[in-house]
């Protein structure tokens, strides 16, 4: 299939954040290589400073799912550019970097940095954080989202993902801002704002306070806003949230998704991604869909 | 095993395996399960993620979703083969429910993950020092290191110190009520060892107050240690970022960079969130 | 413990919509009545006009909660007044009625009808809809928050809550314009906007296509909600969202609420809200929270 | 009963009763429970809801999470308390859950709930009809109308089919692969008996396609018609507003207004969303 200009052999990418292939190379060996789960992949986000993260506890187990406040740990641009691309360039799927940027200097910074790299075919914008010239949520806002995309999108020559936050009032209109202000496509969702109470102390158990659910628990708000924002916008979108097989895939791309992300599903078995686009494939839809776009 | 690291690689799926054996030792339950798929030769101190194939997250569970890490105990070839045992401790829905399991049952796996024990530097003597549950990856270093190993276990109560009993040799057990052995910290023997003979390496397992105990005690003694610790995981393959640790060096994956830390790279073996 | 003024016997409420007393004594007798579930009765939403719901199916079972597309059904102003009230006077405990406006003079007209009955303890405003005049959901909007409390604030002396919606960028925002305009309370959260597909046809399977998901699926992100409230105003909070337990409803009450309501709970067992209330006050924390504000 | 309805009242909450026997009627279960808190005499068409003790939702389960709605199929009284039985067919995971219950395991029910038949008016024959697991409430109403009832009985296979021993008499089985009695649809003995003899009053229970033939054709053949209906609940007591069927008069909720409608109400006795 083709996504905006890029072809993979399938539908399946993985979540940002949820995968982190150098580290499972070190727990798989090459055996992963050869078994990939995915058909593109997208890198952790990344930020123009290393990042330690929130201190943890990090994890907690909600009914269908999990809230992380993880914090975008990360080695920053530099150390992603020397230690990770060349790795990641080994994989056998297209690159997609996930980037986000406390400000809009910072997104052009990461943008103009990747744009020089060939082994990059697409550049996600991760806009779920607090702008911290204006404090609004960049991603909730849809001034603020076309103002970013319009910042970034003369400085990069492939497609350009704008990843959505589901806390917000319309990511309909957020979507729509995006496109118009030039972007090739919109992932959604990233995880829900969301807290729990550690069961001894009655105070918040993650370090971060707060964290995103994720999981089976938002595949219906997921669904829905895939959905709508599908009907809204006429570039690709890339449906995530919940998604743990090849019918909960095949639903999203019937509700208008071009592909597909799985992300907390591959905790639990680092495999899914490949279980479920070969489900995807069984059920005949997924295949058409994956193929559908191929230049003839 | 790559790049010298105590680390046999895991397939990159999980498995099914067959449930063998389920059997009670005191207060904790050890499960047997065949490995056909995976590889034959874990390391000492590396760990599985678990999950009941039925009655687990995925449209069964709502709590356990996700699969749960666990040391494995024992490592044993068999014809069809390894067959790998896990000693559990019930102590919330996870460990619940794979202490229900029966033989014949699906126990899916994934691992082994993480790195394992370093044989002793320097010719040292190995003092295997285990809290509670901690025996667990203990007993597979025990019998890895033929001879020459020293025990010591500290346990809640007789019940949970039925465990000991798997161990070769005459372990040294002390328990919280004095139930068995004496009543004392496992701290205390270990002390009394190391001053006794401080050319050792000592390999640690258990709740975080008996690690930390275990690490000030190695430092002021300059005794070389390594801890096998615990902390929240969602994955167990580097893919969540969600079960760091702090060290001197910040933090650090436990299921990519552990679970078995040099106890030099910590400040401190207490961890907000891990332990129970 | 108070409520605005409104003395009750306990902290456990029914959230709006999720248990018709009516119904309820017609399949349990008196023994409801003498069994009560709750410390204070909250009615279904009504509305000026009589409304017939959505179509069927209404319901479908989600990870960790359900997806109700029920659509307001009720029997209109008049007849609530008529048929519903004079047997509600009947229960137990204090009634709050729920109303829901399409424009504020429809809200204007069901509040100073409402403010003529002494049966009435209560008001709620379902502010989650669109204003049929600007197009905005009501509840999603500050300013829209503001202006309607402020059109119905005079017209009643007795307590008036805003029941607010999750899906908004930013509800402490709402809650801060609603109190600032004279609510005396604010209860979350409502249902969170999902969808799912038949998975026969692989079409909405909802007859009103999306729909609201409730449960434990949503506890987390309500949590966080009513954390963010409680912090940012001074009037009581009413918390709701999945709660199935008095550790849940603990929960609630330490992150700020001074009472909370059982909505899908009461679905799997009628009784829930008294299960969870006596779990509750077992832990103690609740008992006190529920005494804490009674006159000395 | 209150004001007439054919309706026993449940108490208002939730009660947890005892599986006694769990028998297989060929492709049926049929799963009893000793229900010592529950009144004695619910009416025939009525139903309870019911949800496994263990792992059904609530912290065991993602799905089943809401209780599922079963008409009972007999209650006899027991000393102590009533014996509630109930018939299941296995089609989706509730109902498989359900049909893995054991003698002594726990069955939460909430009930009996909703409105059951009324008997004949002016003495006319009852004529029960049933289309599949549809055969549940008809037992119960059958054994309640001690003679003079006639049954006819529609079933996919000779499987399901095996269910038409539970009842009193001889009834009219057809099947649609003919395997047992006439290869036909319930409806076609059921215009043979009513063509036959217009003084009859239909209890009718099944798949909504097969209630909407017999609705037709009592209407046709101006013959007062009950049919016991399905919706998807959540409740069961009228609090979610979810399991509405349309009627002449707009909406009812089933569980409180039903299960048991007056055909002459319906336009229709297909509702989308309901069946499997
Ligand atoms: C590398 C490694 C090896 C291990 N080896 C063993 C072993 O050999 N044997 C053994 O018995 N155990 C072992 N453990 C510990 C084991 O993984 C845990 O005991 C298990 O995960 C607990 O799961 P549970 O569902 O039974 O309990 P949980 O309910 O998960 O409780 C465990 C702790 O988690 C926290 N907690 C409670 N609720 C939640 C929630 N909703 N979300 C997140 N956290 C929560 C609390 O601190 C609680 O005390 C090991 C752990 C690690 C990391
Ligand atoms: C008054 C009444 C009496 C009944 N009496 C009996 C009886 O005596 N015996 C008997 O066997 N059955 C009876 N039923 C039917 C029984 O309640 C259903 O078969 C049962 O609820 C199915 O549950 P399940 O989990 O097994 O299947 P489900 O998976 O719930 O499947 C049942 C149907 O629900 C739909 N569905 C699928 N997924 C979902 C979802 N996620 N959310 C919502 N809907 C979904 C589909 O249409 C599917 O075919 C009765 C129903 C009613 C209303
Ligand atoms: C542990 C964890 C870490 C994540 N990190 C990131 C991240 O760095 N960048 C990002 O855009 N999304 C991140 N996400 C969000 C996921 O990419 C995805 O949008 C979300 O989890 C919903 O999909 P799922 O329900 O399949 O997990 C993270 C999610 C999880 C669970
Ligand atoms: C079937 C159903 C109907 C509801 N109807 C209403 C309503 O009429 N008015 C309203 O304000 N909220 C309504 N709600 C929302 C609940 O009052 C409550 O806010 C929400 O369900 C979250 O709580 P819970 O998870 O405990 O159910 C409804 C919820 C459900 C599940
Ligand atoms: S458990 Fe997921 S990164 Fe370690
Ligand atoms: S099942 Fe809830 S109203 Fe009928």
């Amino acid at each position: 299939m083709d996504l905006c200009g890029v072809q993979l052999a399938g539908p399946i990418l993985n979540g940002s954040g949820t995968f982190d292939a150098i580290a499972a190379r070190r727990a798989f060996g090459d055996a992963l290589l050869e078994r990939f789960p995915f058909d593109c992949f997208v890198s952790k986000t990344i930020t123009v400073e290393p990042r330690q993260g929130n201190p943890p506890p990090r994890l907690w187990e909600a009914p269908g799912g999990m809230i992380n406040s993880i914090g975008l740990p990360n080695k920053g641009l530099e150390g992603f550019l020397a230690a990770d691309l060349p790795q990641l360039a080994e994989l056998p799927v297209p690159l997609c970097v996930s980037v986000m940027g406390f400000d809009r200097d910072e997104l052009a910074l990461l943008v103009s940095a990747l744009a020089e790299r060939d082994e990059v075919a697409l550049v996600e914008l991760n806009v779920s954080c607090p702008n911290v010239e204006t404090g609004l949520i960049m991603g909730a806002d849809p001034g603020e989202t076309a103002a970013a995309v319009e910042r970034v999108r003369g400085l990069l020559d492939r497609p350009l993902i704008v990843k959505l936050t589901p806390n917000a009032t319309d990511p309909a209109a957020v979507a729509g801002a995006a496109e118009a202000a030039g972007a090739d496509a919109v992932s959604l969702v990233n995880t829900l704002k969301g807290m729990a109470l550690d069961p001894r102390s009655g105070r918040p158990w993650l370090g971060g306070r707060t964290g995103g659910l994720s999981g089976p628990a938002v595949r219906a708000i997921a669904l829905e806003q895939v959905a709508t924002v599908s009907s809204r916008v006429s570039i690709p979108v890339i449906g995530m949230g919940g998604i743990a097989s090849g019918e909960h895939a095949a639903d999203f791309l019937a509700m208008g998704a071009t592909a597909v992300a799985v992300g907390t599903e591959s905790f639990r078995d680092p495999a899914a991604g490949r279980r479920i686009g070969a489900e995807l494939a069984a059920l005949g839809g997924g295949a058409a869909a994956a193929t559908a776009d191929l230049p003839a | 095993m790559s790049g010298g690291e105590p680390r046999t690689l895991a397939p990159p799926e999980r498995r099914r395996t067959e449930i063998t054996a389920n059997e009670k030792i005191g207060a904790y339950s050890l499960i047997t399960g065949r490995d056909p798929d995976g590889p034959g030769e874990p390391r000492p101190g590396q760990f599985y993620m678990l999950a009941s194939a039925e009655r687990w997250g995925g449209g069964e569970g709502e709590r356990p979703y996700l699969p749960r890490a666990f040391s494995y105990a024992r490592a044993r070839p068999g014809p069809d083969g390894v067959e790998l045992s896990f000693l559990l401790e019930d102590v919330g829905p996870g460990t619940h429910r794979l202490g229900e399991l029966r033989p014949g049952d699906g126990l899916h796996v994934l691992g082994p993950l993480g790195i394992g024990f370093t044989p002793p530097p320097d010719g040292r003597r190995a003092v295997l020092c285990g809290g509670g549950i901690g025996a667990a990856p203990l007993l597979c270093w025990q019998e890895e290191r033929s001879g020459g190993t020293e025990i010591l276990l500290g346990f809640r109560s007789a019940a949970h110190a039925e465990c000991a009993s798997l161990f070769a040799g005459a372990p040294t057990v002390v328990t919280d009520d004095g139930s068995v052995g004496r009543q004392a910290l496992v701290t205390e023997p270990l002390r009394a060892t190391l001053e006794d003979d401080p050319r050792a390496a000592v390999y640690a397992c258990g709740p975080p107050a008996m690690l930390e105990g275990v690490r000030a005690l190695c430092a002021e003694l300059e005794v070389p240690a390594q801890l096998a610790m615990e902390s929240g995981m969602a994955c167990g393959f580097g893919a969540c970022f969600g079960c760091v640790v702090p060290t001197r060096a910040g933090f650090v994956r436990l299921c990519v960079d552990g679970p078995v830390l040099d106890a030099a790279r910590l400040e401190t073996a207490l961890t907000p969130g891990a332990g129970h």
